[in-house]
């Protein structure tokens, strides 16, 4: 009498019709793009993506090749840098605007919009105010001060970080609303019981407040690291790479060998690395962050 | 009613006092000011800027407010700047973003938010694993993919349609987005689902009559970053489409980029303006919305 | 018939030129659809897109060289050699190597349209005057009077921070400073050896030379870089002659502001690059028809004469009077007629050999600390690993 | 009997987790079956087994006798409701009612009837036009009953309904529900972890533990007679007092104490000897006149007071197990003083030691 | 009295909407005092003006014959448990409890003997080494208590500690601050909306509503004497029975009935006449073999019936009111059956129709 349970591959039918677009996505651009690229990195490919096996070829050469190096150091140095930046800048920056303030709206406006820009429009404004000839530099001369020297983006032992200026400048808006929206949803019983503790706020934040926004830092983690390691079009306009290949990124190399020097397999093999040293840090630690069945079944 | 009369107070009574000019104060507002200096001053630049005439460019201070204001740089930004041969400033490039903006957000929307309610109330076997892939998908730079996606849509025969570009932005829309939307659904009381399922509603039915209605806040939280991004987008716009299609994000590259003559930085920063208005005025009008929506999509994980 | 032509001439004067292709295309009965897209890289990216995702244009602009061989292999350009042994372009373009670059095995792929070389000093009057000194007539006395620039608050040689200036003033120096066989066994030959050797060991020397005498050059682009020289910031500039524009927005004359030096004034030669035009294999027949239409039109004279007037490029006939042009490109026009010739290096390395020797300068002029001696060595190990 | 519900070898697992097993139950049609116990132990559970709203492991479900364990919840022929009441905020009254009509495809005059007929019943007529968010507690909990109502169907879960409003409101509502029952004579399933709840409104208990049920009787038998010392801990508040010791002959040593078990009724019908504990309520310790009447009798000395207005609650030590003792919310008595306790067997319950099972 | 805290002319205001108005309070030393009051009433509030989270408008808050008005939250001799717990999540329970003497740079021995009695008296040695989210309801919020405890301060302050926890937790957890109340002779001043904590905790009960205390008394006083309508209906549960009626001479006229009013000790001393509700508990209406004592008698029929184990709640209608009776948890009837009740005036209330005021 029992009637049979029915074949789970029907069970939740829309769903599975819903999730289509999102299974294709994964499994053809995101998988199967990552393979194809892979597979090409092993190729003689140019301007053209052609089988004309090499082996390693392209690795070697890759990993002989000092502005790649350089691109890795620069993106670790600029990654570091704006990560640590971009979370201390916006946290505080929200833990200001929480206080209270008066203009609150204002000054979150001002500080958010620059996200609004692209980072062309991002690179070429910083470009020009960190030019020395007649950004700030050449102000602050003008008021008397004629040794001032700030010329980031020309010299380059600091070239990266006239970049990260403007990184900065762009990004810590976004992690500020974020940070924002993570402390307004801290139960404000425990900033209660730590007043009653006696414990100050700077400690509060540090010890009790920030453990506790642990899911907003992870959202915000993933918007922050998919920026940095994408970062492309901020180099270029407002660098070019430059002074010198001080300010190369991996994302520029692999464009540039695509499609300036005409090498695509170079160009696939800098992806390919990139691309697996994404894969090993993002998938166990998103396994275990998004996955698992921490929430309903 | 208890009504003990009370004496005369003395000593310390009412609120604390608080001096307008505390330390804490000081250092406050002070520390916000500086803060909002430093990111009102390039808007500020690029404004001025893009009034001044070139000659009062050329003389050097940008941070001096212009002495003549001119719109001419705007109206040339807008109207005349060329891109080759054709020369009709932003405004062609305009409505083609608009064209490419309004389909490629509603359906990275669409998408997504239907991705992330399935992966936060219909969980099936793998979902996890997609949702990983997506999340790796993420991390990948866009230039990486720019061939594959080239072979794909040529495989089913919508390269250079924009059709395929919004396909693209979809697509490039999608581990973000679907994140934000799985949170917020993971957020909403279960039990509304549950009720709803009892009333018989069923996937789609519980998707626009419970679970849309009451995300106002995560749609306007995508809504903003999708028009952000895909207004801001050039490489995609540039190697997805044909020529009619630019989007004006191609002009403005051709009026910035242009390799030979006397930079007419007026022009470039009155386009770079009109170019960002779109985005900046979303965010100008959805500013609150925006963080009550982030609060509800990135708080709870 | 519509023929989308693409390519990446957007400012002023390149645009000016495109007009006149366009114009004249327009005027067979045909519209041309104009696709610009500003730096060459994004349009790179763009043309083989659009190749390779099977919607390819009507015509698009090259740099003239080896960039294109791989689409041609691929079969995805016309072979247009119908098209010139009807024009007879065998007979008229020169010099002959811009169309042997648009030959592979024996079959034609592009139509040439325009001559730049490279060699090319240039010398601010204003500039060697404040510091009371004369200006210079050859890189030696350039180099000589650098201190005496430096002494008076001027930048001896203007450099924009790019790689492909940087790579270019290289080359430039290399073409100048030894002879022709030397230049054409590393480049054509890609002989290591003598790469390695003495002469252009002293290249390098020069490279040294300039590299102190930029030192403190800031500027990125190479207008910019001009734009030093004509306000007499600057005491020169090697740049190619497509500078010769920015003198005359300015208003300056040459002979009088400022001095032009083919050949850096030490061997007057020109190298012969350039841009050609590349057309896709289409299939509707009218667009083939336009295609051919336009491939003829832009060699016909009259094309040929207005497109480099306002390009400020040589024209790749020689059977034409251009008496209109000024001093510099004059000079250029009889180096050209003398066949004082050498091939354009983007006709003789790939553009990932191209690419390789830019990184390896835009270090090497970046920091000083790296001895001419090192970076011949890795240039040496660039040209043995070159195709 | 008549049977409504019927769950047959029921498993369901979370993963590796077990949280039923092996469950069987049968509600009669119109009865009212209450599921207590305490956080966690899987009430929740099976009640969203009943409703299709988890997928069983194993085992079946009959409703009405249809067997509907793969059946989508809608048709099942059950309403529910819920603890949050998840009432959907953007549709007002009126179209949270009918949401579940309209997805049913039922004609409108029909929907408006049924609804006429539900906001008659539970008297939210005026409010039919408002969103849940201006609604209070009370309001927000008939409306969510409301939707079960409409729904015509046969059999009513709720799941901790009550638990999110006051005390108050609990109460006055807790009598609503039993009025509906009355009057409707559906089949309710009820889950609560709520004692008192559970004693008014329930024909029958269900008493569950670790997703087993322990005990399935009648309010005064589960009360009165519970079958483990578990059950007799669990219900009744404030909770029973066990006092442990042996069972020899016909009285119940603890300490120095020897209490007659004469009264007792055991189980098994014959008197058994062997370690035991021995459970009383507080409020079958006789004070005050009536102790004279009890057959034992001991003076403790009071440690703690709870007047809870009605009543009052006396902590002390007897034999030195904790002991509470319930007396009349006039009685006047102070920490400290002695006080003299009747303990009446006839009402108290005896469990075995080890396999705490009532003797 | 010996006062322990103090409070003078208090105003609240949150922008344009006053909390509170006009508070006086005096708290005894070692005196526990119950803020009971309906959502929204302001308890909490006062609670927080007292602990200095909040700003006060106008008066002066004094704690231990000290103005501390101006003063901050550690620097006031106060603890204070919340009902979120508001444990600091990351920390584990020994951390919980030394953070805040830690940051008073106490020695680390002291600290040691305090973390050591703190946790020996709310018995949770065992669980030091773990984190909050690895403790039950009730842990956490001994957890929560031991962080007042450990400041070693003379007053507490709890704002409805209890009320996330489940009735029999609570229940327990109650009994464990009474005690720790007798133990430490603390002054405790606690926030709750439930009665039956209040009556059973309190020395002193202030009733809280909208922003004023309407009576400040001994739980007897309050559950016997209430001063106004509102006060008689929110404390005891089940709920105050009113009848609408009128007094005239010594009797009270409602519907075909008058009750006599022999026994009722009047406010004022002297009886008055007027409109006015007569309010009964239900457990002062007698029922069975003592309603022949009863000055007044009554026979109702049984409308329903709530069992809830210790008692039975009967509802029936007297004059046209609801009615509710409370009968023994043994009592046998049945929906429908004819009962006797009895009513003793002396136990009942009298108030005003018009001012609510207690007659
Ligand atoms: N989705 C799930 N995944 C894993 N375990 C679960 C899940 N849902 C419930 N459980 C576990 O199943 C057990 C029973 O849960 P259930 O919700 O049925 O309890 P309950 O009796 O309703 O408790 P409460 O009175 O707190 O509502 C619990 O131990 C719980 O931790
Ligand atoms: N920060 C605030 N801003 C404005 N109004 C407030 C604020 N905090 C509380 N209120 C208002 O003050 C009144 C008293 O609030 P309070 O929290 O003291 O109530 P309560 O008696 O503790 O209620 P509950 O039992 O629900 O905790 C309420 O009407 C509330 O809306
Ligand atoms: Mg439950
Ligand atoms: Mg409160």
């Amino acid at each position: 009498m029992a009637d049979a349970r029915p074949s789970q591959l029907f069970r939740n039918k829309s769903a599975k019709i819903a999730a289509i677009p999102m299974i294709v996505t994964a499994l053809f651009v995101f998988v199967g793009g990552t393979a194809w690229t892979i597979v090409y990195s092993f190729t003689k490919s140019g301007l053209l993506p052609r089988l004309k096996w090499v082996g390693l070829d392209q690795y070697e050469r890759l990993w002989s090749t000092k502005r790649w190096i350089v691109s890795i150091e620069n993106l670790m140095i600029y990654g570091l840098s704006m990560l640590v930046l971009v979370f201390v800048i916006g946290f505080i920056l929200a833990a200001l605007i929480d206080q209270k303030i008066r203009f609150e709206n204002t000054i979150r406006t001002v500080i958010l919009y620059p996200y609004a820009l692209s980072f062309v429009v991002t690179g070429l404004v910083w470009q020009w105010i960190l030019n020395p000839e007649f950004g700030i530099e050449s102000i602050v001369r003008s008021w008397g001060w004629e040794s001032f020297a700030f010329d980031p983006l020309y010299n380059a032992d600091i070239a990266i970080f006239g970049v990260l200026i403007a990184g900065l400048w762009q990004g810590s808006g976004l992690v500020m609303v974020l940070m924002l929206a993570g402390l307004r949803g801290i139960d404000q019983e425990v900033w209660k019981a730590a007043r009653v503790d006696g414990i100050p706020a700077w400690k509060t934040y540090i010890f009790i407040v920030i453990p506790m926004m642990r899911p907003v830092f992870i959202t915000t983690l993933v918007l922050v690291v998919t920026g940095i390691v994408k970062i492309y079009d901020l180099i270029v306009a407002q660098t070019g790479g430059g002074p010198g290949i001080s300010t190369e990124v991996p994302a520029k190399y692999v464009y540039d060998m695509m499609f300036q020097a005409n090498n695509l397999g170079q160009g696939f093999a800098a992806s390919t690395m990139m691309l697996l040293t994404v894969a090993l840090v993002v998938i166990p630690w998103a396994f275990l962050e998004f996955g698992g069945s921490k929430k309903r079944g | 009613m208890v009504d003990i009369t009370s004496s005369q107070l003395s000593g310390p009574q009412g609120p604390k006092p608080r001096k307008a000019l505390s330390r804490r104060n000081i250092l406050l507002y002070g520390t916000l000011f500086v803060v909002t200096v430093y990111y009102a001053l390039p808007l500020y630049v690029m404004i001025v800027t893009s009034l001044k005439g070139m000659p009062e460019i050329r003389l050097g201070n940008i941070f001096s407010p212009p002495v003549e204001v001119t719109f001419e740089p705007w109206v040339k930004a807008w109207a005349q700047a060329c891109t080759g041969l054709t020369c009709d400033g932003l405004s062609t490039g305009f409505w083609n973003s608009v064209r490419i903006t309004i389909p490629s957000v509603i359906l990275s929307i669409v998408i997504a938010s239907v991705n992330g309610y399935a992966l936060a109330n219909w969980k099936f076997k793998g979902a996890d694993a997609f949702f990983t892939i997506l999340i790796f998908g993420a991390f990948i730079p866009y230039q990486v993919m720019l061939y594959p996606i080239v072979i794909m849509l040529r495989e089913i025969g919508l390269y250079g349609s924009l059709t395929g570009l919004v396909i693209v932005h979809t697509i490039f829309g999608m581990p973000i987005l679907t994140l934000l939307f799985r949170n917020y659904f993971t957020s909403l009381p279960e039990e509304l689902f549950k009720a709803a399922r009892v009333d018989g509603a069923g996937f789609w039915g519980i998707y626009f009559r419970i679970m849309v209605p009451m995300s106002l806040p995560i749609f306007t939280v995508a809504m903003i970053l999708q028009v952000t991004g895909i207004w801001n987008d050039f490489l995609f716009g540039v190697v997805y489409t044909r020529p009619e299609s630019y989007p004006m994000t191609v002009s403005l590259n051709n009026i910035v980029n242009s390799t030979q003559g006397v930079k007419e930085y007026n022009v470039n920063m009155a386009a770079t303006i009109i170019t960002g208005l779109v985005p900046l005025t979303i965010y100008f009008v959805s500013g609150k919305l925006f963080v009550r929506g982030i609060a509800a999509g990135a708080v709870k994980g | 018939t519509e023929l989308e032509v693409m390519h990446w001439w957007t400012s002023g004067g390149e645009a000016a030129a495109v007009k006149e292709f366009a114009d004249a295309f327009n005027g067979t009965g045909n519209t041309w659809v104009d696709a610009a897209i500003a730096g060459g890289e994004a349009a790179r990216a763009v043309m083989v897109s659009r190749l390779t995702g099977g919607d390819p244009m009507g015509a698009f602009q090259f740099n003239h060289g080896r960039q294109a061989e791989e689409l041609i292999e691929a079969g995805l350009l016309r072979d247009i050699t119908d098209i010139a042994e009807a024009e007879g372009w065998k007979d008229i373009v020169n010099p002959p190597s811009l169309l042997d670059a648009c030959t592979v095995d024996g079959r034609i792929y592009c139509a040439p349209v325009n001559i730049h070389s490279w060699q090319w000093i240039w010398l601010s009057h204003k500039a060697y005057d404040d510091a009371g000194i004369p200006v210079p007539s050859n890189w030696t006395e350039f180099v000589a009077a650098a201190p005496a620039l430096t002494e008076a608050g001027k930048l001896p040689l203007a450099l924009g921070q790019q790689g492909w200036q940087q790579r270019g003033l290289f080359n430039v120096l290399f073409a100048a400073l030894v002879s022709n066989d030397v230049f054409l066994s590393v480049y054509r030959d890609k002989d290591a050896e003598v790469a390695a050797g003495a002469e252009v060991a002293a290249i390098f020397g020069a490279a040294s030379d300039a590299r102190a005498m930029a030192a403190g050059s800031t500027v990125q682009n190479w207008n910019d870089a001009t734009n030093l020289v004509i306000t007499g910031q600057a005491g020169g500039q090697v740049m190619g002659d497509w500078a010769q524009g920015e003198f005359a927005v300015a208003e300056q004359v040459a002979g009088e502001d400022y001095s032009c030096l083919p050949g850096l004034g030490m061997t007057e030669l020109l190298s012969t690059g350039g841009d050609a035009f590349y057309f896709p294999v289409l299939n509707d027949d009218a667009e083939k028809a336009a295609q051919a239409e336009l491939a003829a039109l832009m060699l016909k004279p009259a094309t040929q004469v207005a497109f480099n007037l306002k390009k400020g490029s040589l024209p790749v006939r020689g059977d034409i009077d251009l008496s209109t042009a000024n001093d510099c490109m004059q000079k250029g026009l009889e180096l050209l007629s003398s066949g004082a010739l050498l091939p354009d290096t983007a006709m003789l390395n790939t553009p990932d050999t191209a690419d390789q020797i830019s990184t390896l300068f835009v270090e090497f002029f970046s920091d000083p600390t790296i001895t001419a001696e090192d970076a011949q060595a890795q240039f040496v190990k660039i040209i043995e690993n070159a195709e | 009997m008549n049977k409504s519900v019927e769950i047959k070898n029921l498993d369901l697992e979370f993963g590796a987790v077990k949280v039923l097993q092996n469950l069987n139950l049968d509600i009669g049609k119109g009865e009212f079956l209450v599921l207590l116990g305490s956080s966690g132990c899987g009430k929740s559970t099976l009640l969203n087994c009943i409703a299709g709203l988890l997928d069983v492991t194993a085992g079946q479900i009959h409703i009405n006798d249809k067997n509907v364990t793969w059946a989508e919840p809608s048709e099942r022929g059950i309403g529910m409701v819920f603890q949050s009441y998840a009432l959907y905020p953007q549709m007002n009254v009126e179209g949270n009612l009918s949401f579940g009509l309209k997805n049913a495809k039922l004609p409108k005059d029909e929907i408006a009837k049924r609804i006429k007929r539900a906001s008659e019943i539970l008297q939210i007529e005026p409010l039919l036009k408002r969103k849940p968010a201006a609604l209070s507690g009370g309001q927000r909990q008939r409306v969510a009953i409301g939707r079960a109502l409409v729904r015509d169907v046969d059999v009513f879960l709720f799941d901790e309904p009550l638990s999110n409003l006051d005390a108050k409101l609990r109460a006055d509502l807790r009598v609503e529900i039993k009025r509906l029952h009355q009057n409707l004579g559906n089949t309710m399933v009820y889950v609560t972890h709520d004692q008192i709840e559970a004693m008014t409104l329930a024909d029958r208990i269900a008493i569950m533990r670790g997703g087993q049920i322990m005990q399935l009787d009648s309010p005064e038998e589960i009360y009165g007679r519970p079958v483990n010392k578990y059950v007799a801990g669990f219900i009744g508040s404030p909770s029973m007092n066990f006092l442990e010791g042996r069972i020899e002959g016909d009285v119940f040593l603890v300490g120095d104490l020897a209490i007659p078990l004469a009264g007792y009724e055991f189980a098994s019908g014959n008197a058994v000897s062997g370690e035991a504990s021995l459970g009383i309520r507080p409020e079958h310790v006789v004070t005050g006149e009536l102790v004279g009447n009890a057959p034992f009798q001991i003076d403790i000395d009071v440690s703690l007071i709870e007047p809870t207005g009605s009543d009052t609650l006396v902590d002390c030590e007897v034999a030195g197990h904790p002991f509470r003792v319930r007396m009349d919310g006039q009685a006047k008595i102070k920490v400290g003083e002695r006080l003299r306790l009747g303990l009446d067997l006839s009402k108290a319950s005896l469990f075995d030691k080890t396999s705490e099972l009532r003797l």
